[in-house]
């Protein structure tokens, strides 16, 4: 087998957009018949080099050959024409088509559209039988979970008869169990002889289920081993340059009264999608609670509610003041004058203003303090040497406070909002995905800032998908699922898979099989939203 | 109001429809793939002005139709210009197109003609001539039927009946074929389209340029049809009613129809009656006039059923920042 | 990094796109048989060279300062206010109406009562888009020019049946009272040996604009409404976040953008016609849009952006006055000008933020 | 030179400021003269336009328009050396003794048309379409309807005016419905006067086979053979006469009437077939009578009402 073609071979691609450099002189084989893993971290120029074997962008430099033939790939109809199938990170979908429009727009055959809609349905039941995939091809694809989205995802790369497949974290949005199931149709795939490109941040993944595996970092391929001679300890080495040691030291908490109460609190969403199905907790002063759950379960709701970005219902007191759910007074400058401190999850959508300047932003949120106005005017000069110091202390680089916001990297832009809201010294912090796309250094060091924070006696609250950050912070773990706390646990007492499993709606009864309830516990959701 | 009356009355709401039909589903189709269009109006200008001139210059109504098509067309694609290919903000480059229409007819034609910004009027041959439709004669004396169909159904111009056809076969074009399919995915999700291998420059394009063909088909009705001749501003405004009637019809050809019979209906009233009577109240002409605008405001408003546009509307294809 | 310095931003892209605008004006000019060289030379005559000309450059700049201002106030929040001629109309009503049915004793509170009025009917005039905008999603765009329209026939109706005085023909209220009639600039610096701005309507209003761009510069970014219209411009979720409540802001930005556009029938309606007539504002509220592209939303840009599109009004004016080029050439110029510095502005940018990240990376 | 400013509508509206062109055309050749005109296009024009004019040594400065009399009035104190002609406006010839307002008696030519009008109906039904809903143009509507009932006491007439601001005096598109709906509603004659917004009417009349009727200056010739005839109002001798007085232009206020030919109505080869000898008697006779004051015609402008017609 060894002089079989690679199915795909990339030659010393690079990728520049305006001045960052995505990708560096990239090269890569991946073998037939073989599923070949890719790590980095956010940023790493994954979905970008990705993106380039299937034509959605051009390289700038670089020689693309599949199964041993050179192939120029300008756009995504080369690519399909070469047979390869790509399910991106965010899905390429017509919300409002049906599934069987989605699956045959761009590879209708001839110029009406009945004859195709007629053979798509044939193909598409034929392939949900042999691999498991199965969607109602009539429903609007705005009716269906995440999960049966990249369903579709993956039947309309199988419909245009894609033999190379590629999968950007697909798993990013998946309950364990999902995740499991599209792992035995990619089984099933490998075995009929296709080729999947996976791209992943989990090592267990990649542990499980592919070949080779290839290592990105700062826009550059560092290594390409194969998986049975690695370990996730190299790897994860490999993957940020250093070794990597994600445990942070602390005491253990000292809790003391309750400062936020939230009992039987409920969201509904702009759908009219309940998201917060009554969630009650109480977090008291001096400890962590971390809240996990698989993306979009209502974890970033709860934050916002509490944050005051969205209306809730419910009673939630704070110190044993009942705060306002909606109306006046319950935005998020309200939460910040009550001593409500908010770190959104997404920094450069939610915390920050891209083109403002940092010391701007230093205020953002907390830009009506009586403190640093001057008359009816705010107070330039003054915001201007406090965010200066500020920066300081976070070791925000560079030190600039006049520089816009986009123009520092994803760490130093989370600095700079831990900054605005740490020095205040909320009695509560909301704290989302503090170190998405942060690196090991900065990682630390917010880490610390937040035990820090704990430690003289705030409570916080913290989201996180990384489950390692949620075990190594956490005091108390809560598990949310469709909008519910599924149960509490101790970081000391429990484990990943407990954890998974209660992410994935199963409040573990010995005698049902997961992935079945699972499953149905989707289908629920699926009716609930497609009834809207 | 007798049936002879009524049946004036429609008459006029035709003939005052054609012309917003046809730029309303022009924008319909930019629309639905995804270019805003708010240059309706500067579009129908300008064919209105070219058909009319050509017309005049060669005493033929077909080359002036054809110059009329070209020349929307050609805005069309400056517009994609802007709006596609650069990126630009799409409200802009039409809030522009507006006005080079606006200044250039009156420039051209008054270097041409110096009729102060005016065409000579047209004659026989330069006009789109009533066509009288099979039996219309021999039905009249039909009770109710006959006039209907002798009045109203018979007796316009042929773009009248292009237009009205050209509803089916928008609907058809949009909902039963592969183009179709692919518009209003474009204007729908466009980096869905673009991965699935379609180009959503050329897809755009290409609705752009129906756009500006069904605009020159308006503009040419406007001077060659309704009217004998161009004067200056001569769309008074058409092009926006015409954006009404499309959020009116909620980007769908159906309704498209019943929202330019509608506005047509209002402005023929408004045409016949300066102040209507409603027994000791008067609703004032200029109520008339500004209904259609009032119309489309509470549509939007979402108090009568909630118009969604196409969600990729307005804005740029970018694929990188 | 940015691609680009601000520099070049802020001045050379502008001055680039209405560069490319000049040239395509002036093959327009040849196109129908007429020397650019000698219609500029015309326009610059006749709008630059006697002191009436730049009487009336200003007093058209005054008008495109206020539309202006209005424009680029609406485009902090991002919201695309194209009813500025329609608010304009509007504000025109409360300054007829204040003119005419309060017995001012000086001219100065006149003013300051007629602004006011103005202010507040161009801003009621924008609260319903807005309103519409921030509660329901209806796009101002859209809303704002079904306004317009709407705004021409409200005014049409109220002179016609309401302001008209009996036996007059044309559509216009009766004259202001003279204690209401605005110090032009004639009247300010014309002596008798000197007879400047002879005729010309300049008039105080230009200085009220001049305090208006302070104060948009002051309001934009001085205060804190300032910072929220602009947070809320550059992101709704972010803004949100902080608490900036996006309905109030958009209304408020909106309320300000159409009361500054009222402001404008101040210096038609009181400083010019001393009467309320049909269609004063003659498009200026579209011109609004090319002066606050042009200015880069910026109230010096602004000011700028106003007297150069005064000039091109002015110099227009003579040019049809004296040759055979209809005014209509400056509505092609002005498309242009839009055309260039709004729409086209990335076929200018691109290639200049490709020149300066290659010289960037040599540099490096 | 003399300097000629048109309203609005412009210069070749066919009808009234065409009027004035063909007068100072005429003027030109005759004399060999030269004279500057422009049309304007906006409001704030008009008293940049009389004043630049008049800075710049032309005179008279003659407008055509009521529209003018206001920024006459504004401008004409600051050039005392400037003679200015308003026709169709009204400026005090006390307060400004260098202005001359030139009217016209609308209502006596109105009344010969509307007479030929009610001749040549044969559905006892005529009509009327006018431009801007103003006094000047209820004058043309009720000299007219007084006509045609001189003729036909029965006679049904229909008066509609195209709109209230300017744009109505260019608006086709209107001025065609208008005239459908009077056609439906049985008219078989119909009298546009209404800027270019007339040429619609007439077109459409054309079209549908009725008789149409001109305004201002002579527009038999617009569709020969189904223009009755036209309201001549000699806007192009007033101009003619003022290019001619030159500097020396007698200022004040005159009206001009049958009498001194200041209106009438048009006949020549394109209508010669209509109009009857009958017809042509009939008001020919009238208007000696109107002349000698026998036959008084009502001025709407005097009480502003018309006893025969509501509007
Ligand atoms: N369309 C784009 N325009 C400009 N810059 C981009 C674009 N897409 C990605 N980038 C930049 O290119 C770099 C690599 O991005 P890419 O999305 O390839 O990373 P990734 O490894 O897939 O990260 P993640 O794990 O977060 O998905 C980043 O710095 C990113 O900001
Ligand atoms: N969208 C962008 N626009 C402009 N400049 C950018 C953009 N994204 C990144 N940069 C620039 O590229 C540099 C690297 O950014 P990037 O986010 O990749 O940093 P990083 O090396 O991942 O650092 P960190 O670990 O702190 O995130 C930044 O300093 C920033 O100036
Ligand atoms: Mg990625
Ligand atoms: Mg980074």
């Amino acid at each position: 087998m060894t002089d079989t073609a690679p199915a795909i071979e990339l030659k010393g691609i690079s990728k520049a957009f305006g001045p960052v450099q995505a990708n560096k002189d990239i090269s890569i084989r991946v073998m037939p018949g073989t599923i070949h893993g890719i790590i980095g971290e956010n940023g790493a120029g994954k979905s970008t080099l990705m993106s380039i074997l299937y034509g959605f962008y051009k390289a700038d430099r670089g020689e693309i050959y599949v199964k041993g033939q050179r192939t120029e790939i300008p756009d995504s109809q080369a690519a399909i024409a070469a047979g390869i199938g790509m399910v991106f990170q965010h899905f390429k979908l017509v919300q409002n088509f049906t599934v069987l429009e989605n699956v045959i727009l761009g590879a209708e055959d001839g110029g009406l559209l009945k004859p195709s809609l007629a053979k798509a349905r044939g193909v598409l039941k034929q392939l949900s039988e042999e691999y498991g995939l199965s969607v109602d091809p009539d429903t609007p694809v705005e009716a269906l979970s995440v999960g049966h989205q990249q369903r579709v995802e993956i039947l309309k790369a199988l419909y245009r008869q894609a033999d190379i497949l590629i999968l950007d974290e697909p798993t990013g949005v998946l309950t364990p169990a999902e995740a499991d199931h599209l792992f035995r149709i990619l089984d099933n795939l490998r075995a009929e002889g296709k080729t999947i490109i996976l791209i992943t941040h989990k090592l267990r993944e990649i542990m499980d289920i592919t070949d080779t595996v290839s290592v990105m970092r700062r826009g550059e391929m560092t290594a390409t081993v194969k998986t049975a001679e690695t370990s996730p300890q190299e790897l994860a080495e490999l993957m940020v340059g250093r070794k990597v040691l994600l445990r942070v030291d602390k005491e253990p908490a000292k809790p003391k009264d309750a400062v936020l109460s939230v009992r039987n609190l409920r969201h509904v969403d702009g759908d009219g999608v309940e998201r917060l199905r009554g969630i009650s907790f109480d977090l008291r002063a001096g400890e962590i609670l971390g809240l996990a759950g698989v993306a979009g379960n209502g974890q970033s709701e709860l934050l916002e509610v509490l944050g005051g970005y969205r209306d809730g219902e419910g009673e939630v007191l704070l110190n044993g003041a009942p705060l306002p759910l909606s109306g006046p007074g319950s935005d998020g400058q309200a939460r910040r004058t009550a001593g409500i401190g908010h770190v959104p999850e997404d920094r450069q959508r939610e915390g920050l203003i891209m083109p403002y300047t940092a010391w701007e932003n230093t205020v953002f949120g907390y830009h009506h303090d009586p403190a640093i106005q001057r008359g009816a005017f705010m107070n330039n000069a003054a915001i201007k040497t406090e965010a200066a110091a500020k920066m300081e202390r976070f070791d925000v680089r560079p030190p600039d406070p006049n520089l816009a916001a986009k123009n520092f990297s994803g760490g130093n832009q989370q600095k700079i909002v831990l900054a605005r809201e740490i020095e205040r010294n909320p009695d509560v912090l909301l704290i989302g995905q503090p170190t998405r796309g942060v690196d090991i250094g900065a990682i630390e060091f917010i880490h610390q800032e937040i035990v820090r924070l704990r430690d003289l006696g705030k409570a916080i609250l913290l989201v996180s998908v990384e489950l390692d950050e949620i075990f190594a912070l956490s005091d108390r773990i809560a598990v949310m699922f469709d909008g519910r706390i599924m149960g509490e646990r101790d970081p000391n007492e429990t484990d990943q898979r407990e954890l998974g499993l209660l992410m994935a709606g199963v409040t573990g009864d010995a005698g049902e099989d997961p992935i079945k309830t699972v499953d149905q516990s989707l289908d629920e959701k699926e009716h609930r939203a497609a009834g809207r | 109001m007798d049936f002879a009356t009524l049946l004036q009355v429609l008459d006029s709401t035709v003939r005052l429809a054609t012309p917003l039909l046809l730029a309303c589903l022009a924008g319909l189709f930019s629309e639905r793939s995804g270019v805003i269009d708010i240059g309706l109006e500067g579009k129908m200008l300008i064919a209105a002005f070219f058909s009319a001139a050509i017309a005049a210059l060669t005493g033929s109504v077909w080359l002036g139709l054809l110059s009329g098509i070209v020349s929307a067309m050609l805005l069309s694609g400056l517009h994609g210009l802007a709006s596609i290919t650069f990126r630009g903000n799409q409200l802009i480059s039409g809030v522009a197109l507006n006005f080079l229409a606006a200044g250039l007819t009156v420039l051209i034609a008054q270097d041409w003609f110096s009729q102060g910004g005016r065409t000579p009027s047209l004659l026989e041959g330069g006009r789109w001539a009533a066509l009288t439709l099979p039996l219309a004669e021999t039905l009249r004396p039909v009770p109710i039927l006959g006039p209907i169909y002798y009045e109203l159904i018979s007796g316009h111009s042929i773009l009248v009946y292009v237009a009205f056809l050209c509803v089916p076969a928008t609907w058809w074009i949009l909902f039963r074929t592969r183009f179709g399919l692919r518009l209003r995915a474009v204007g729908e999700a466009p980096e869905a389209v673009d991965t699935a291998g379609v180009s959503v420059v050329a897809l755009r394009y290409a609705a752009i340029a129906i756009c500006g063909l069904l605009c020159g088909l308006a503009g040419s009705y406007l001077a060659t049809g309704l009217q004998a001749g161009f004067v200056k501003d001569m769309t008074a405004g058409r092009g926006y009613i015409a954006l009404a009637a499309l959020i009116f019809a909620k980007w769908r050809p159906w309704y498209a129809l019943w929202a330019c019979l509608l506005f047509g209906l209002l402005q023929a009233v408004a045409l016949r009656y300066q102040n209507i009577d409603l027994g000791g109240f008067t609703i004032p002409v200029q109520f008339m006039d500004a209904l259609p605008y009032i119309l489309t405001v509470v549509i939007l408003a979402g108090f009568v059923g909630r118009a969604i546009p196409p969600r990729a509307g307005g804005q740029p294809y970018v694929k990188e920042r | 990094m940015d691609k680009m310095p601000a520099w070049a931003d802020a001045v050379l892209v502008p001055l680039i796109s209405l560069l490319l605008a000049a040239i395509l004006s002036a093959l327009v000019i040849l196109a129908i048989g007429e020397n650019p060289i000698e219609a500029f030379n015309l326009m610059v005559e006749g709008a630059l060279m006697r002191s009436a000309g730049w009487g009336y450059t200003l007093y058209y700049a005054t008008n495109f300062i206020f539309t202006g201002l209005a424009v680029s106030v609406a485009f902090h929040a991002k919201l695309f206010n194209i009813g500025g001629e329609g608010q304009a109309t509007i504000g025109g009503l409360g300054v007829a109406l204040i003119c005419l049915y309060i017995p001012w004793p000086h001219w100065s509170l006149a003013l300051i009562g007629a602004a006011l009025g103005a202010a507040a009917f161009g801003a009621l005039w924008a609260l319903i888009p807005a309103y519409l905008q921030a509660k329901r999603g209806s796009h101002i765009v859209i809303t704002t020019i079904m306004f317009n329209f709407i705004a021409a026939a409200l005014l049409n109706y109220v002179l016609v049946n309401l302001l008209k005085p009996a036996g007059q023909m044309d559509p216009a209220s009766p004259i202001f009272p003279a204690a209401t009639h605005l110090p032009t600039f004639q009247d300010m610096f014309a002596t008798d040996a000197m007879p400047l701005f002879r005729g010309s309507p300049g008039n105080v209003t230009f200085f009220l604009a001049i305090l208006a761009c302070f104060a948009v510069w002051l309001l934009i970014w001085r205060t804190r409404l300032g910072y929220e219209i602009r947070a809320l411009g550059h992101s709704e979720s972010a803004a949100r976040y902080a608490g900036i409540s996006p309905v109030r802001t958009i209304v408020i930005a909106m309320l300000i953008s159409g009361g500054l556009a009222g402001l404008m029938a101040t210096n038609t309606a009181m400083g010019e016609a001393e009467r309320l007539v049909m269609n004063a504002t003659e498009g200026a509220g579209f011109i609004g849009i090319a002066v606050a592209l042009m200015g880069r939303n910026h109230p010096i840009g602004v000011f700028l952006a106003a007297i150069l599109f005064g000039f091109l009004y002015q110099g227009g004016a003579e040019l049809a006055l004296w040759t055979n080029i209809p005014r209509e050439l400056i509505v092609v110029i002005q498309a242009l000008v839009i055309l260039f510095t709004g729409a086209l502005d990335n076929m200018v940018r691109t290639p200049l933020e490709r020149v300066f990240v290659a010289m960037r990376k040599e540099r490096a | 030179d003399p300097a000629l400013i048109y309203d609005l509508g412009g210069k070749f509206d066919k009808s009234f400021n065409e009027a004035a062109f063909n007068g100072a055309e005429r003027w030109a050749e005759e004399t060999g003269g030269s004279y500057r005109d422009i049309e304007l296009q906006s409001e704030a024009q008009r008293e940049q336009a009389l004043r630049r004019f008049a800075e710049n040594g032309f005179n008279p400065i003659i407008t055509t328009g009521f529209s003018m009399s206001t920024p006459i009035s504004n401008v004409a104190g600051d050039y005392p050396d400037t003679k200015f002609v308003t026709i169709d406006g009204f400026v005090d010839p006390e307060e400004f003794p260098n202005v001359k307002s030139i009217l016209f008696a609308e209502h006596q030519g109105s009344y010969l048309v509307g007479m030929m009008a009610a001749m040549a109906s044969e559905t006892g039904t005529v009509s009327f379409v006018g431009g801007m809903d103003i006094p000047l143009i209820r004058t043309f509507a009720c000299g007219y309807a007084q006509g045609a009932k001189a003729v036909n006491s029965d006679i049904e007439v229909i008066a509609n005016m195209t709109g209230t601001t300017p744009a109505a005096w260019n608006d086709p598109v209107k001025g065609s419905e208008l005239t459908q709906a009077q056609i439906s509603q049985g008219s078989d004659v119909v009298f546009a006067a209404a800027g270019g917004t007339g040429i619609g009417v007439l077109q459409t009349a054309a079209d549908e086979g009725i008789l149409s009727i001109g305004v201002d200056s002579n527009q038999n010739y617009l569709h020969p053979g189904q223009v009755l005839t036209s309201m001549l109002k000699r806007v192009d001798v007033a101009v003619y006469d003022a290019m001619t007085a030159g500097e020396d232009l007698e200022t004040g206020v005159s009206t001009l009437t049958l009498e001194d030919n200041g209106v009438g109505y048009a006949l020549d080869e394109n209508n010669e077939e209509l109009v009857s000898e009958e017809m042509k008697t009939a008001v020919d006779q009238a208007r000696e009578e109107i002349i000698a004051g026998n036959t008084e015609v009502h001025d709407y402008r005097e009480d502003d009402s018309c006893p025969v017609l509501d509007f």
